[in-house]
């Protein structure tokens, strides 16, 4: 470890960089979705209350409204410090204290540039790219909102029950932003990058969609507040361990647990054998129509079915995870931009705050990446700890000492710790996805657009299709989420 | 058969990117080997800043005005000023010009000159607001003492043999202290050094003043000067 | 070490070289100029320049197959075209130079030498160099075109007659000492 | 990506070829060439480079500086492989000039010339990656050993790139000994970290499927046009010039030239450079071992350096190929005659042959991989 210092400089910097976001979204929810309404309250007028519920609707907006800037701008220096850990280097450590405020005097300086539009461009068009470039990452975002914060009445507001298809479609609006604002540059390496994005993102949609469709197949549901709800209980329910599949495993441990007592120990080891064989035994023996005599049988096909289902699901989050690579263009699929080529790509002419603004897009749509695969797949925002090793560390006297001594924020509404905790493990989750993505980009070299579009159609889609139908079938014999 | 062929390929791709990608984290716990320039200095060997260097232990000015390293630079970027002194019939420096917009750092000043007063010291950091701020003139290319004596220590360079007492009042310009004349007697070294040059020089010394000649043409006064300031250095060398 | 002390009065070699024994035997006439730090130098007409250069690249003892570089010199009283000729099988080398007289050259012409490029894809660009740089005009080349300076530029700086155009721009200004 | 099988539309589709200027501001031009290249869709059907942005008129420089202040400025033809410039002027100088190099000077040129192949062929590998797209990560590692080496560089004549070490007759400085050792250690880790680079580069599939049968060259065509170096090496031509024409002490050393046994590609050129390093790194170590003492130089370093009459032509296998000059002089202390051969205007030359009907995706994979510095090509 003799970098200590640098991997301790990277931390100190995430943590007081989270700070930062969530102190100044939380300041936002709070006053504008608690403390004025509280204060109207008092007044019992129609205007009142129209004002009240007003400020209530307006609150995830606000929410993400702020949290999308802040963050991105967060994001941009992660990723710098993260790079440079990875190259042995430093990283920008000079503006601010140790660097921390790299980003925002480069947001500053990019919102003080010249803004310019090039001769021969058309300039409605090339002034709306960046717009609808962005605009659907804030939509995207909506829907994410209630199911990261463990659904907190605030942000219920774009509970949709068809979240995740809401969300695929908004992601996809980009690509428009994209072709736009590559034809309106009126430059050819521009145009070329425009269609370049085109084709990466309609051939890279639909693994990335049919990965998603998997894991709503198996949750019975598109609601992504829902597919948040049941994965909680510790990380064996989550949908990257299949999604339930291990759920029996889980109970019958927390049974084993439970029971420490000596003289339960008999019981309990009949129970554990008990549980086992209700979660999976019966339900495959019953799906197969086997009788009483063919336990063993149905054993080996639930456990080859818990196998299959667990495998299928880390294909299908690879799948995801490459889909939303190419989605959001970095590397290895930065085509539209690929900069030995193309120069910039779709963005070769912008420059002040039009380029900000696809800069910001850029990475908030990584974040939305990440998040998406944070609740679909690892739980949302579900404490990786299961119930009963949790209870084994004193998990419950921890939670009560620290509601202890929330309580006086928890009276006046500024804390409410099921949201608090939910958010914290999203977000440690979210970064952990995106460290990865850094690495990523570390490491890799970018692909040819034709090897992209083989890849795409031929590999990707049909391993997709794959997984699909192998999904299909596993869970007919595992006891996953639906039903329960 | 194709299918286990497409899931093996698929295996080592995966197993290979793995491999990189375990390499370039494994990185992270290596030291960091940027070098935090303006906080600390880097110890560095260049050839920097031209800069004349005085004798560091009498602080007299070691040029001599031969004009070997306005003769040998590529790029013309010294401008010697001398006048033979009507007393001592040697040869004063009166302004010593380095352009510092011009030069390339070749060093080969530095290589040629016999006393070793012309150097390149390690400072690399020279930025100005204008180009006439990078032409250096005596006062400003003139090391100290102490600096002095820390290059020669660095570079290895031996001292040079103390001037006979008698030449240090003629030096006395008192505005530009370090204005002073040439030392008696250069190494035995270094003498030969000028020896050679000046017997090179000799022979093609037309064909030099040819190529000079544009930047001579501003000049013109000084054309006469160089060649009486080569009368003195030969005699001074007698 | 192929390191040989050059001739140093430059004495007449003596009868001809492999090379030149070669190509006379193909019927084309050469004469011997002193070999160039040992190596084989002799000088051929321009007529029989690309007839000489397929026999030396094509046949199976000499293989020439290597042109590393043409050179165009201003000599005092010729211009020169030199084809420096190497092997990549063996160790063989030949300096052939072509020579216009100055004399021969008709005023506000460029001297003329026979193109190699059709035939040697190596020549083109450095036929194109020599062009541009020396001004000697390869007859037959397929694209003969400035590659080094502008395509505008007048003149042909490495002639000895080449005068520098006053750069208005990089003039001497005031505070330099340029 | 179907040019052969395309359906014909021409009666009621137009098509028209597409020009695109690639440069000379472009990011990954390695300096300033311009491309004008002819596109078919995404395919380029014809490429025309346009050269001399960076002309410094070098040769004209030689003819009107004397010989001692052009060995100061020969560093910047080639400014990635400043030891083979100079080393190059040097053997053709004193070819002409009949002088000897002491051995002591010789060794010290082999090893600071395999040096000088190894921070060429590092830079080469960061920028080569960058090309292919993998910006941010991998081109650091080689940049890091390349420090390394230049920081040497920097001990030992005064500057990193612009070395002006290599002098006619020998070389301008004796090592001394805490460098030797330095260099001793930089070569027993350097091999630990070529395993690296490829451990991350050589089997990484993208790499492969970028670089694998792409930009085949024919070895019959590198031949008719003049390759030399790695390039060539990696087509199956067996031209080094280390071993076909050895100089200086190169016949005393053990080392291998990697030979290829079929056309080469994109991915042999790479593989080729890489085995190159590792060869070189031996080199220095068995250099550093066999050093001798003695003189540095046999021919004095004064303002008046003089070359005999005559002419010559030398050359030195630089990491780009076959670098010669081509010196004529006339006894008096500047040449009549400079001409430089360089290794990368000869190898650009084949640029358009070679990407023919390539998706302009591999425009770069190929240029990138023939290892072009542009002012070596424009001097």
């Amino acid at each position: 470890m003799r970098n200590g210092a640098e991997i301790l400089k990277l931390g100190t910097l995430t943590l007081v960089w989270w700070c930062i976001i969530f102190g100044a979204v939380w300041a936002a929810c709070y006053i504008v979705g608690i403390l004025i309404p509280m204060a109207l309250t008092s007044y019992e007028s129609d205007a009142a209350r129209m004002t009240a519920e007003t400020c209530r609707a307006l609150t995830p907006i606000l929410s993400v409204l702020v949290f999308i800037p802040i963050n991105a701008m967060f994001m941009v220096l992660f990723e710098r410090r993260g790079l440079a850990i990875f190259t042995v280097r430093l990283g920008p450590n000079r503006v601010g204290p140790d660097g921390y405020l790299q980003t925002a005097a480069d947001a500053v300086k990019l919102l003080f540039k010249e803004d310019i539009t090039p001769r021969g461009a058309d300039a409605f068009m090339f002034t709306l790219a960046p717009i609808v470039f962005f605009a659907p990452s804030i939509f995207g975002a909506m829907p994410l909102l209630a199911a990261v914060t463990n659904y907190h009445e605030l942000f219920q507001i774009a509970n949709l029950p068809t979240g995740i298809f809401f969300i695929l479609a908004a992601s996809s609006v980009p690509v428009v932003g994209i072709v736009m604002g590559g034809w309106a540059s009126n430059n050819k390496y521009s145009l070329v990058g425009g269609l370049r994005s085109a084709a990466q993102a309609i051939s890279y949609e639909i693994p990335l969609v049919l990965s998603l469709v998997t894991v709503c197949l198996m949750a019975g549901t598109l609601d992504v507040v829902q597919i948040a709800k049941q994965q909680s209980g510790g990380i064996l329910n989550w949908n990257i361990f299949g999604g339930g599949a291990l759920r029996g495993l889980d109970q019958a441990i927390s049974l084993k647990f439970s029971s420490s007592a000596p003289a339960l120990q008999e019981l309990s080891k009949s129970s554990f054998e008990q549980v086992l064989k209700s979660v999976y035994l019966e339900p495959t023996a019953q799906a197969l129509g086997l009788g009483a005599g063919q336990e063993g049988l149905a054993g080996i096909i639930a456990a080859f079915a818990v196998v299959l289902l667990i495998g299928s699901i880390w294909i299908a989050y690879g799948l995801y995870m490459t889909g939303a690579c190419a989605e959001i263009n970095r590397i290895p699929f930065d085509l539209p931009e690929a900069e030995s080529e193309l120069v910039s790509g779709y963005n070769t002419e912008y420059s002040g705050i039009k380029f900000a603004i696809f800069f910001l897009a850029e990475f908030t749509n990584l974040f939305i990446v990440a998040s998406i695969a944070a609740v679909m797949f690892f739980g949302g925002g579900d404490c990786p700890v299961p119930a009963w090793l949790g209870t084994a560390l004193g998990g419950p006297q921890i939670a009560s000492v620290i509601n202890q001594a929330l309580t006086p924020l928890i009276e006046i509404k500024l804390v409410d710790p099921p949201t608090l905790f939910a958010t914290i493990w999203v977000i440690l989750k979210v970064y952990s996805i995106v460290f990865f993505a850094v690495l990523i980009r570390g490491t890799l070299p970018r692909f040819r657009i034709d090897q992209l579009m083989d890849f795409g159609w031929k590999r990707l889609i049909p391993l997709s299709l794959i997984v699909f139908v192998l999904v299909v079938y596993a869970r007919e014999f595992v006891n996953v989420h639906v039903g329960t | 058969m194709l299918a286990l062929s497409l899931v093996t390929r698929a295996k080592d791709s995966l197993y290979q990117i793995c491999r990189g990608l375990k390499t370039v984290a494994m990185h992270t716990f290596r030291e960091p080997i940027t070098q935090v320039y303006p906080d600390k200095m880097p110890d560095t060997n260049i050839r920097g800043r031209l800069a004349l260097a005085v004798n560091p232990e009498t602080s007299e000015h070691l040029c001599i005005s031969c004009r070997q390293c306005e003769r040998v630079c590529p790029d013309k970027c010294i401008e010697i000023t001398a006048h033979k002194s009507p007393e001592t019939n040697k040869l004063e420096l009166i302004e010593f010009k380095i352009d510092h917009g011009l030069c390339m750092f070749c060093g080969l000043c530095a290589e040629v000159c016999p006393t070793s007063c012309i150097i390149n010291t390690n400072d690399f950091e020279m930025s100005e607001y204008s180009r006439e701020a990078l032409v250096y003139d005596l006062r400003k290319l003139t090391l100290s003492q102490e600096e002095s004596r820390y290059y020669f220590d660095r570079k290895e360079i031996p001292l040079p043999k103390p001037k006979p007492a008698k030449a240090a009042p003629a030096a006395a310009g008192a505005a530009k202290p370090a204005a002073a004349g040439k030392p008696e007697e250069a190494k035995s070294e270094s003498e030969a050094k000028v020896a050679d040059a000046k017997a090179a020089d000799a022979k093609d010394a037309k064909e030099v003043k040819q190529a000079d000649e544009p930047e001579k043409q501003t000049a013109a006064p000084e054309e006469k000067e160089e060649t009486e300031n080569k009368e003195g250095s030969d005699k001074s060398k007698d | 070490m192929s390191e040989t002390p050059a001739a140093k009065p430059p004495e007449e070699p003596k009868g001809l070289g492999l090379c030149g024994q070669f190509l006379k035997d193909h019927g084309i006439a050469t004469t011997r100029l002193p070999d160039s730090c040992g190596v084989e130098t002799i000088e051929i007409d321009g007529a029989h320049l690309e007839a000489a250069m397929k026999l030396l690249r094509g046949s199976s003892e000499i293989k020439l197959d290597y042109l590393v570089a043409i050179s165009g010199v201003d000599s005092a009283d010729t211009f020169d075209s030199v084809y420096q000729l190497w092997s990549y099988t063996n160790n063989n080398e030949l300096i052939i130079k072509v020579r216009v007289k100055k004399t021969d050259v008709v005023e506000g012409q460029l001297p003329l030498v026979p193109s190699l490029a059709r035939f040697w894809s190596a020549a083109n660009w450095h036929e194109r160099e020599t062009y541009d740089l020396v001004g000697i005009r390869y007859y037959g080349h397929p694209y003969l075109r400035r590659i080094l300076n502008v395509w505008d530029w007048d003149g042909h700086p490495l002639r000895r007659d080449y005068k520098q155009l006053v750069d208005a721009l990089n003039d001497k200004a005031s505070g330099s000492m340029r | 990506m179907a040019t052969d099988t395309e359906v014909d539309l021409t009666p009621r589709l137009k098509t028209d070829e597409m020009l695109i200027n690639m440069g000379p501001q472009h990011p990954a031009t390695h300096g300033v060439l311009r491309l004008i290249l002819t596109l078919d869709g995404e395919i380029v059907r014809h490429t025309e480079p346009i050269l001399g942005h960076l002309h410094r008129a070098q040769e004209w420089q030689g003819q009107n500086r004397t010989w001692f202040q052009y060995q100061a400025l020969i560093d910047r033809v080639d400014y990635l492989s400043g030891m083979f410039t100079s080393w190059a002027m040097a053997r053709a100088a004193e070819v002409v000039d009949g002088c000897e190099v002491p051995e002591r000077a010789e060794y010290l040129r082999v090893m600071v010339s395999e040096m000088n192949r190894i921070t060429s062929h590092l830079l080469w590998l960061g920028t080569y990656l960058i090309d292919l797209g993998a910006m941010f990560g991998f081109p650091f590692y080689p940049f890091r050993e390349r420090e390394k080496l230049l920081e040497l560089f920097e001990e030992i004549a005064g500057q990193r790139m612009m070395f002006n070490y290599i002098r006619i007759g020998g070389v301008m400085r004796n090592p001394k000994d805490a460098w030797l050792s330095k260099l001793k250690r930089f070569t027993e880790e350097f091999p630990d970290r070529v395993d690296e680079y490829e451990a991350i580069v050589t089997q990484n599939p993208i790499f492969l499927k970028r670089t694998k049968g792409v930009g085949i060259l024919r070895k019959e065509l590198g031949m008719d046009y003049g390759i030399t170096g790695p390039s060539i090496r990696a087509s199956g031509v067996n031209l080094d010039l280390r071993r076909t024409k050895p100089y200086s002490v190169y016949p005393k050393l053990k080392f291998d030239v990697p030979l290829n046994d079929r056309d080469g590609d994109t991915f042999d050129r790479y593989i080729f450079r890489i085995r190159e390093m590792r060869e070189s790194n031996e080199i220095i170590k068995q250099c550093l071992d066999m050093l001798p003492q003695g003189e540095i130089s046999g021919k004095k370093q004064i303002a008046g350096l003089r070359v005999k009459a005559g002419e010559g032509f030398a050359a030195v296998e630089s990491p780009r190929g076959t670098l010669g000059c081509y010196i004529i002089s006339n006894g008096s202390d500047r040449a009549y005659r400079i001409k430089w051969r360089n290794p990368s205007f000869c190898n650009l030359s084949i640029l358009p042959e070679l990407l023919k009907n390539h998706p302009i995706a591999d425009v770069m994979a190929i240029f990138g991989s023939i290892d072009v510095i542009l002012p070596d090509v424009d001097r």
